[in-house]
């Protein structure tokens, strides 16, 4: 039953955050823009280009779909309301979204295109910077919790979310999320008007429709993220426990997608380097910070 | 205990901010050491009455982390502290407009801390890890120069001497740990036996190294090619004084074996370096090798059984050897060099500098009554009074007179000669450094002896005939020095002594030259062995075969010749096994685990 | 207890296919690939034994992450190797390595 | 046979299969992603036999360090996508005969041998937390050894693959 609540969820998320994407691109809020765009694609046909790795290709745009449902399916959105509430819940979201950087490879080699090769690979690098962050960040979230368990981790933050009481995480991590969805300015993967879409370039049809709905699922999971990690997830007044879910959520995914229209595309260079010189030693910097008040605090 | 801690605390903390400010290093590294020499010397006041703190941090699962301050460690830390401070406030001056300032006294700072953790710590496991601390930082230090040629070989070199002889403290802990059930430091000392001679043989292995005794002495004078407080700070307080600090502390352990080897092997030292500072033509070097000979003369007393008359030496010679050095570092600043043919009359025209320099080097021939006198009496007399006096008193006497010797000669070439030189930068920062520690260097000698009788509760040796013997020695040294000429000094020792007495010892010949000839010898045992083992029986074979057809042209003749043919097939077989394909090989590893799982499965069975 | 038998089963057969890739490629990479299936082998093996026979003894676990740095560190070096070679000779072929012959 | 036995069995064939895989494509990045797929069937053998923590670990770890070994099969090869088909194997019938052996013997010592009853596994966050006791107390030594080592081989990996630098 609740998986099938938070599969809704997950679906009416995606769709909110796809009208988000139009708005923060164009200015304009059109709440059946999605919609038209999927019933287009869906309608076109979906090309196949010339001698491709036929398994590679077919399977990357569902593998992305899989693992972005596979990150979520371990957060919760209220107390209950959990697909499963695993005891190493915050690293299994972590565990799961790897598979987007390897949906990303599939995808950019499968086509056996030029493009498509060069962003997946570029991909692959932009991991290199962000994957050592993400994990300090969350090992500085369970240190608080004394728990990976999803729900314990919500709990913790009763006091004072993490936003505030480890406020360098925070910043590690959404920019590490921020990284991971590929959204600008980390899209390096898609880079449109650079390299024609990148990894999308040669998806057509109904594989590209599974393919932009696997990136917005992949959004919101990390937007869910990021409220269960750092926003003390469906704890607030007043509204009921899903509701402050769901606001806190699409707040996330509005803030993501803002953040990145104000800044110019990063290149690889200086995205590898902004996170090695500076991204881990912040988040060690955060754990060793979250240790120290443990431990006063105690 | 936290006055304790702080002295090695504050000078790590000003490393630290050095290197992360990467501002204003002089003043964080004079703030580290101030507060260190402070603390140090609260310290010393708490325990002067024979009261003892101890503190335990946690360190390793059973093996806690201690730190004592008794009377012995509390005098040594002062040491280190005060001449600490002083190199630091004369390094202000030296390193003044030079590259590297965040680096050198972040470096400078990390050894006085360590060298503090060294002395204060009351286990094994922090005095081992205190004592690779020195020889890294030492390493830093000394390397600090790395772009100008041979600094690195010269900091690799020390690095290494100083490694292997490590070794030697590395046994000796385990034996005492393992011997004794704790790696608390006072109670291993009560260890006795064989156990007790077998560690303290590896001890004065690793006190000999890193105190540069013959024959591992080479690296010091390689070592003069760091910046001057550096080495001042090296030969008076820190790196060769750990290796006497060490003979000190463990002293009680000491079987009298090991105290006449110690004691032949300083006075050694004494000897061989003496002559050698006696040949020197570089100030500094001729300042190493002096301190050798120093260091060879407390591990004299050591083994002359009186450990407190090496510890007066040991804080004497700190504050001499260290103002002896700052004041060779402004004469190097005035000329551009430490070589003594270019500093002739250096001294004429810098004579405060020069006063200073005097001062201390008379100190440490032993001219009365400054403190080089009371101490080095003490360490004759105790070599008089031991039972071995036949062997260590004509040593001790020898070491004396060629301290006078190179003391004169070196006072004489700066002070003759034409007189001249530019100004120096930051004259008035060396100045104040020198001034204090040669200062130190004079008074020092009223104050140690009752010093030293009240904190470690032994009467320092006194004797008639050594007082007039070491004063005849000093004496007649000072007097050969200042008149003999230079070349006429040592006759036929000349030439060995100026290189250093080399091929007697050192590196090359003890760790270099057997590594590289085993190397070699597994090179040939497999090129020329193996191989030729496998040939050579197939061509003795075929000898035989030959020999056998003279006397037996048919019969066996073929028998032979297949045996022949089939041991050199069997030989070219052996060969191909070694084919360098990856593929191969793995397959040959693979197959061998699995024979040798079968043989430990059997073996398994069988018990 | 089944499930004993059936992870050591796997862990058998993982190993000789891991040995097999090991053996038979002619390829740097391809033999770390090989080299990798047999640590997973073994890492199956290990994490069997430590559930079933003695879950109360972590360093069966314990063991397992190691197994896991080492995976890493074959990796690292492997590459490392792989690259100078690369940079070398223009290949990762190991019948060209012939440097180590007898 | 109970579930435990058939998940374990199921993603045991899934990572053997996949392990066959990587050495029966001529397809570089198909071989490197056929070992990420075992290996992270693996990682669900671990999740079906309540290795929670370790399987998850397994899982993510894989993913990385396989995509990055299919980055070096493209920089090194001379033909990644697979499309000239390649002989990339030697000394087949030897390999064939020592692989076949040594899971013969591995699997013949386990089906031989008699282990025992079963033991009961604890609950996930329980393992988790006593991994960490036990990291963190009996076994620092080794998993401090075991960190250092790994930076010794990070250094010295990128040391020897770094272009040298002409001498001035």
């Amino acid at each position: 039953m609740s998986a099938l609540a938070v599969l809704a969820a997950l679906l009416a998320g995606a769709y909110l955050v796809a009208v988000l994407e139009g708005w923060s691109a164009t200015g304009r809020l059109r709440p059946a823009g999605p919609a038209v765009s999927a019933a287009a694609l869906l309608g076109r046909e979906s090309v196949v280009p010339r001698r491709p790795d036929r398994v590679l290709f077919e399977a990357a745009p569902l593998l992305l779909l899989v693992s972005a449902v596979l990150a979520a399916a371990v957060l919760p959105l209220s107390p209950r309301l959990v697909v499963a509430d695993l005891a190493t819940g915050a690293l299994f979201v972590n565990a799961a979204l790897a598979y987007v950087m390897v949906a990303l490879l599939m995808a950019g080699w499968g086509p056996d295109a030029a493009y498509a090769m060069v962003a997946g690979w570029r991909f692959l690098g932009q991991l290199l910077g962000y994957s050592m962050p993400i994990v300090m960040a969350i090992a500085a979230i369970a240190m608080r919790a004394e728990s990976l368990r999803n729900t314990e981790v919500v709990a913790s933050q009763a006091a004072l979310p993490n936003a505030l009481y480890q406020p360098v995480g925070f910043a590690v991590f959404f920019l590490a999320a921020m990284c991971l969805a590929f959204l600008p300015p980390f899209d390096l993967p898609t880079a449109p008007g650079e390299l024609a879409g990148g990894v999308e370039a040669e998806y057509a049809g109904a594989r590209l429709a599974v393919m932009r709905l696997g990136r917005m699922v992949l959004v919101v999971a990390l937007s869910a993220a990021v409220t269960v990690f750092y926003l003390g997830g469906w704890l607030g007044p007043a509204l009921p426990p899903w509701a402050w879910s769901a606001i806190k959520t699409l707040a996330v995914a509005a803030a993501m997608l803002l953040a990145g229209r104000y800044v110019p595309r990063l290149r690889e260079a200086q995205v590898l380097a902004w996170w090695w010189k500076l991204g881990i030693p912040l988040a060690l910097l955060n754990i060793f910070w979250v240790g120290v008040v443990l431990l006063v605090a105690e | 205990m936290i006055l304790a801690a702080t002295a090695i605390l504050a000078p790590l903390a000003a490393a630290a901010l050095i290197l992360a400010l990467r501002r204003l290093p002089a003043a964080l590294a004079l703030a580290g050491t101030g507060a260190g020499l402070a603390a140090s010397a609260a310290t010393l006041l708490r325990v002067a009455g024979g009261a003892s703190l101890s503190a335990t941090l946690p360190g390793l699962p059973g093996l806690p982390l201690r730190l004592l301050a008794e009377p012995l460690t509390a005098l040594l830390s002062a040491v280190v502290a005060v001449v600490g401070f002083f190199v630091v406030v004369y390094a202000v001056g030296y390193m003044e407009g030079e590259g590297g300032r965040v680096r050198f006294f972040a470096g400078m700072s990390f050894f006085v801390a360590a060298m503090q953790a060294l002395v204060l710590a009351g286990d094994w496991v922090l005095l081992l890890a205190a004592w690779e601390l020195i020889g890294l930082s030492s390493y830093l230090l000394i390397g600090h120069r790395h772009e100008r040629e041979g600094v690195p070989q010269a900091a690799t070199r020390a690095f290494l001497y100083t490694r292997t002889a490590d070794l030697g403290l590395y046994a000796a802990i385990f034996v005492l740990v393992a011997h004794a059930g704790t790696s608390e430091i006072s109670p291993t000392l009560q260890t006795g036996g064989a156990a007790a001679t077998a560690a303290g043989l590896l001890l004065l292995v690793a006190a000999m190294g890193k105190s540069a005794q013959t024959p591992l002495q080479g690296w010091l004078q390689d070592a003069m090619v760091g910046p001057t407080p550096v080495s001042a700070l090296l030969h008076s307080a820190t790196l060769v004084a750990a290796g006497a600090i060490l003979m000190i502390r463990t002293s009680p352990l000491l079987s009298p074996a090991v105290l006449l080897l110690a004691g032949l092997a300083g006075g050694a030292t004494a000897l061989l370096a003496g002559l050698v500072a006696l040949a020197e033509r570089d100030l500094k070097r001729l300042l190493a090798a002096s301190t050798s000979a120093q260091y060879g003369l407390m591990l004299l007393a050591v083994g002359a059984g009186s450990s407190v008359a090496a510890l007066v030496h040991l804080a004497a010679h700190a504050a001499i050897k260290s103002a002896l050095f700052l004041g060779s570092g402004v004469f190097q600043h005035a000329r551009g060099s430490t070589r003594l043919d270019r500093l002739e009359g250096a001294g004429r025209a810098r004579p405060r500098t020069f006063l200073g320099f005097a001062v201390a080097g008379l100190a440490l021939a032993g001219v009365p009554p400054l403190s080089g006198y009371f101490t080095k009496d003490a360490i004759l007399a105790a070599a008089f009074g031991s039972p071995y006096a036949p062997l260590l008193a004509p040593l001790a006497l020898a070491g004396t007179l060629l301290t006078g010797a190179y003391v004169a000669r070196a006072l004489g070439l700066l002070w003759r000669g034409a007189g001249a030189g530019g100004p120096v930068k930051g004259a008035r920062w060396m100045g104040a450094g020198l001034a204090a520690l040669a200062l130190l260097a004079a008074a020092l000698g009223l104050a140690v002896p009752p010093i030293g009788e009240l904190l470690t509760g032994q009467e320092l040796p006194e004797g008639a005939l050594a007082t007039v013997a070491g004063l005849a020695a000093t004496l007649g040294g000072l007097a050969l020095g200042w008149l003999v000429p230079e070349d006429r000094m040592l006759g036929p020792l000349r030439a060995p002594a100026e290189r250093g007495f080399r091929p007697g010892g050192g590196l090359d010949a003890l760790v270099a030259r057997p590594a590289l000839a085993l190397g070699r010898a597994a090179a040939r045992f497999d090129d020329g062995v193996v191989h030729a083992a496998v040939l050579s029986a197939g061509r003795a074979a075929l000898a035989v075969a030959a020999a056998s057809r003279l006397t037996d042209e048919r019969g066996i003749d073929a028998l032979v010749l297949s045996l022949a043919r089939g041991t050199r097939r069997l030989g070219g077989r052996a060969r191909e096994l070694q084919t360098g394909l990856v593929h191969r090989e793995l397959l040959l590893a693979a197959g061998g685990a699995a024979l040798m799982l079968v043989v430990l499965t059997i073996g398994a069975a069988g018990t | 207890m089944m499930a004993l038998y059936v992870a050591l089963a796997v862990g058998a057969v993982l190993f000789g296919v891991g040995l097999y890739g090991a053996l038979s490629q002619t390829n740097l990479v391809m033999i770390m690939m090989g080299v990798e299936l047999m640590l997973g082998a073994a890492m199956v093996n290990l994490v069997a034994f430590w559930r079933f026979l003695h879950p109360e003894t972590y360093a069966g676990q314990m063991f397992v992450l190691v197994v896991m740095t080492v995976m890493a560190l074959e990796m690292a070096v492997g590459f490392g190797v792989g690259t100078a070679r690369f940079r070398a000779k223009g290949s990762v072929e190991m019948e060209e390595a012939r440097e180590l012959r007898g | 046979m109970s579930a435990q036995a058939l998940f374990t069995g199921f993603f045991g064939v899934a990572a053997v299969w996949f392990g066959v895989v990587v050495f029966r494509t001529s397809s570089m990045v198909r071989s490197a992603l056929a070992l990420l797929f075992s290996q992270a069937a693996i990682g669900a053998m671990f999740l079906a036999m309540q290795a929670e923590f370790l399987g998850v670990l397994q899982v993510m770890m894989m993913a990385t360090e396989m995509s990055i070994m299919a980055i070096f099969m493209v920089m090194y090869m001379m033909d990644p996508g697979g499309l000239g088909e390649m002989e990339m194997t030697h000394q087949k019938r030897a390999s064939i005969a020592a692989g076949a052996l040594a899971a013969l013997a591995a699997a013949g010592v386990a089906a031989l041998t008699d282990w025992g009853p079963a033991a009961a596994a604890p609950p996930a966050a329980e393992q988790t937390e006593r991994l960490g006791a036990e990291m963190l107390g009996r076994s620092m030594l080794i998993f401090e050894t075991a960190g250092v080592t790994i930076l010794t081989a990070m250094i010295a990996a990128t040391a020897v693959a770094i272009e040298r630098r002409r001498r001035r």
